[in-house]
């Protein structure tokens, strides 16, 4: 029965991408897009990953579609129709998925625990998980202790990647910035001619807040942890300065704020490692950090979490602010 | 002057206190986790969720409180009872190979005064499957309505009445 | 006692199912967006809450009924707005209510 | 025989999905078009890791209370992508970061405008 569902979402999935880029108007194809992550959220809980399903739902639906029309917003929407070298392009794709489908008759079947992939370190994971960490979602014990490097790299990318855009859209473009300093804050900034949205969004927002909180602090105990919680937050104070303007909410988290978490969230992640090398323990090795190696792990994991969750949100608003003050004036 | 200015802020503590215990309840529904870091993080949690309304400007003025009234659980007994009837007339509606509709746009004047009963009243006419409110504004609903039947049952008052009797002073 | 849960609990999700069957069959028949959107909100409403309500008979008088619960307030606090901005979108779009057809809509069919 | 070729189904989506956002890459001319096409390609390779993961009659790898001998979907493809759905998104923030610059300067998002104007210069 579930096989039949996820064959139905999976062919919905093809049709929704078909027609993300069948579409002219880029418009459309955003919002496809964000169908097209729900699918896939979708799929990843059939698939016994719902942290990966949570994740997918709050980045790639909410922030994801915030992201890209931020940047439409600011180059315009429709494609120019006719594309070039279609003819080779298309033969090309084609004979590419024929062979791919091809060698998926080699794969391991679907589901097969005597696979590869379940061989190698997961069952080692699975084992370890109770007697050293002792949290029951494995998922963030992997991703917090056994695989800590990987996931401080992944911050530092994070990071990084939000710097870059801060340099690319920093600066204020060159002609225009005296005239805006004069321009005096509109009345229709945000959606206050919209009564039910605002009211509504207003009545939101703090329960909005507290889940992402929740989904930081029990990590441990279910899906969730700094990754989706820095989305929720995140995606809460969008939708405030979606309802009231971007001005308001940039006097509610002004823009060195934002920094900071940016910065501090990893800084706090490198700090715990060095911490328990200071401790005498491995590098990231939260076992030294009390006099019980349990606990130990349970306050490193709830720190680097914290740290994680501080960067991605500092980083997705930040990101979002850029595109906002550089747009803005020229739409409506 | 400054006996008002002491009331309001008074009145703003109040507010805060009160969603401070609302997220207190929803914390522990969600969380089911009694030990005590989790519970510790909890009231975090709810602290900084009210420190962050605070300075989204929640408590400054009283225009979007929202205040829980007893009527509004016979409202929404109402209402439910509205919403099956609605549906099943537009499920027929559906049903019916000939579809007979006949769309057309009323405006309604809010009795209700206050913003958030004049949402309540455009989400509950949404709500009722065969009307649907485009706009909201100065105390203006702009409703389509799928039927003429529809539309004279909506502009007859009953929701109208019903929701401004929910501020029942 | 458990017997009879269970056989309301199936009864409520299948009544939902049929609703948002006759939801999306609407949906398809309705000639443009506005009348789209009144067959849509059957699923929104009956078809969600008898399903929800469904759900938390399977779950009995545990933490996950009462989520389920919240799940369900969320909804019909949100649908109806979510409505309510795509109504006002398409409207601020020029869309004329009552007449117009949408762009992708053959006439006559 | 069916069964087994129904099985295989996660992996065709996988693949064409991974071709259609192939497609979008090189045969559109429009740069935002071209970024939506590798966050399809993106997805596609995401959907590959969770399937080779999952085990079957496994559930979600979170330990229950009280259960004991669950068999668990494998937990390390689902931290891969759990981290890279996030990073996926601040780099495709950083494309776009570059798209707006390049239309500031260049009046254009169609890569074959920009590929003129270039040649004029």
């Amino acid at each position: 029965m579930t096989f039949l569902f996820s064959a139905f979402v999976l062919t919905l999935l093809v049709v929704t991408a078909l027609a993300i880029v069948r579409t002219g108007n880029l418009f459309v194809a955003i919002m496809l897009t964000g169908i097209f992550s729900l699918l896939m959220a979708v799929i990843f809980f059939l698939l016994d990953a719902p942290d990966v399903a949570l994740t997918e739902a709050t980045i790639g639906a909410g922030i994801s579609t915030v992201l890209f029309l931020g940047a439409l917003a600011l180059t315009g929407e429709h494609e120019r129709t006719g594309s070039t070298n279609r003819p080779l392009a298309l033969v090309v794709v084609i004979a590419t998925a024929l062979i791919v489908i091809y060698a998926t008759f080699d794969k391991p079947r679907f589901g097969d625990p005597q696979a590869p992939v379940q061989q190698h370190v997961a069952p080692w994971y699975l084992e370890h998980t109770p007697e050293s960490i002792d949290i029951p979602n494995s998922v963030t014990a992997v991703l917090g202790s056994f695989r800590g490097y990987d996931t401080l790299g992944e911050v530092f990318v994070v990071f990084t990647a939000g710097i870059g855009v801060l340099i690319l859209l920093g600066s204020a473009p060159a002609m225009r910035s005296g005239k805006d300093r004069t321009r005096p804050v509109r009345s229709s900034e945000g959606l206050r001619h919209y009564l039910i949205p605002r009211v509504v969004g207003r009545f939101l927002i703090p329960v909005i807040l507290l889940f992402g909180l929740y989904v930081q602090f029990h990590g441990d105990y279910g899906p969730g942890g700094g990754f989706q919680a820095g989305a929720l937050i995140a995606a809460a104070f969008i939708l405030y300065a979606l309802l009231e303007g971007k001005e308001q909410a940039l006097a509610v988290l002004p823009r060195q704020v934002l920094t900071a978490l940016m910065v501090g969230g990893a800084l706090l992640y490198g700090g715990v490692g060095v911490a328990s090398m200071l401790l005498g323990g491995n590098f990231l090795d939260y076992s030294v950090l009390t006099s019980n190696p349990i606990t130990g792990q349970h306050i490193g994991l709830l720190l680097i979490e914290v740290g994680v969750g501080a960067t991605v949100m500092g980083v997705l608003l930040s990101v979002f602010h850029a595109f906002a003050a550089r747009g803005g004036h020229e739409k409506c | 002057m400054a006996q008002t200015v002491t009331e309001s802020r008074w009145r703003a503590r109040f507010s805060q206190l009160l969603l401070f215990l609302m997220l207190a309840i929803a914390w522990i529904f969600w969380s089911g986790v009694f030990k005590p870091i989790p519970l510790g993080l909890g009231v975090f949690s709810c602290v900084l969720t009210v420190y962050l309304a605070r300075r989204m400007g929640y408590f400054d003025n009283q225009f979007f409180t929202l205040r829980f009234r007893p009527q509004l659980i016979g409202y929404l007994a109402w209402l439910t009872r509205e919403v099956v009837l609605s549906s099943l007339d537009v499920a027929r509606i559906v049903l019916d190979p000939r579809l007979p509709i006949s769309p057309r746009v009323v405006e309604l004047e809010a009795t209700a005064q206050h913003p958030v009963d004049q949402v309540i009243l455009g989400n509950s006419i949404t709500l009722t499957p065969g009307t649907l409110t485009l706009d909201v504004h100065n105390g203006i609903l702009k409703v389509h309505c799928l039927t003429e039947e529809g539309a004279q049952a909506l502009m007859s008052g009953e929701m109208n009445r019903r929701v401004a009797a929910l501020r029942g002073d | 006692m458990g017997v009879l849960l269970d056989a309301i609990s199936w009864l409520l999700l299948s009544l939902g199912g049929v609703f948002v069957f006759i939801g999306g069959l609407g949906a398809l028949r309705m000639p443009n967006l506005y009348t789209r959107m009144h067959a849509a909100s059957l699923t929104d409403t009956m078809g969600a809450v008898l399903i929800i309500v469904g759900i938390m008979l399977q779950a009995g008088a545990s933490l996950a009924a009462i989520k389920l619960f919240a799940i369900l307030l969320f909804l019909l606090l949100t649908s109806p707005t979510a409505s309510n901005a795509l109504a006002s979108a398409a409207l601020l779009a020029g869309m004329r209510p009552g007449e117009a057809r949408t762009e992708d809509e053959e006439p006559g069919k | 025989m069916l069964m087994e070729l129904l099985r295989l189904y996660h992996y065709w989506v996988f693949a064409m999905l991974l071709m259609i956002g192939f497609y979008a890459v090189v045969a559109k001319p429009n740069l935002i078009k071209k970024l939506i096409g590798l966050s399809l390609f993106q997805a596609a390779v995401f959907l590959l890791y969770i399937t080779m993961g999952k085990v079957d009659g496994g559930t979600a790898p979170i330990f229950q209370p009280g259960l004991v001998n669950q068999v668990f979907s494998n937990p390390l493809p689902q931290v891969l992508i759990l981290t890279a759905i996030v990073v996926g998104i601040s780099t495709m923030a950083l494309g776009l970061g570059i798209v707006v610059r390049i239309k500031e300067e260049y009046g254009s998002t169609e890569e074959d405008v920009i590929q003129e104007i270039n040649r004029r210069w």
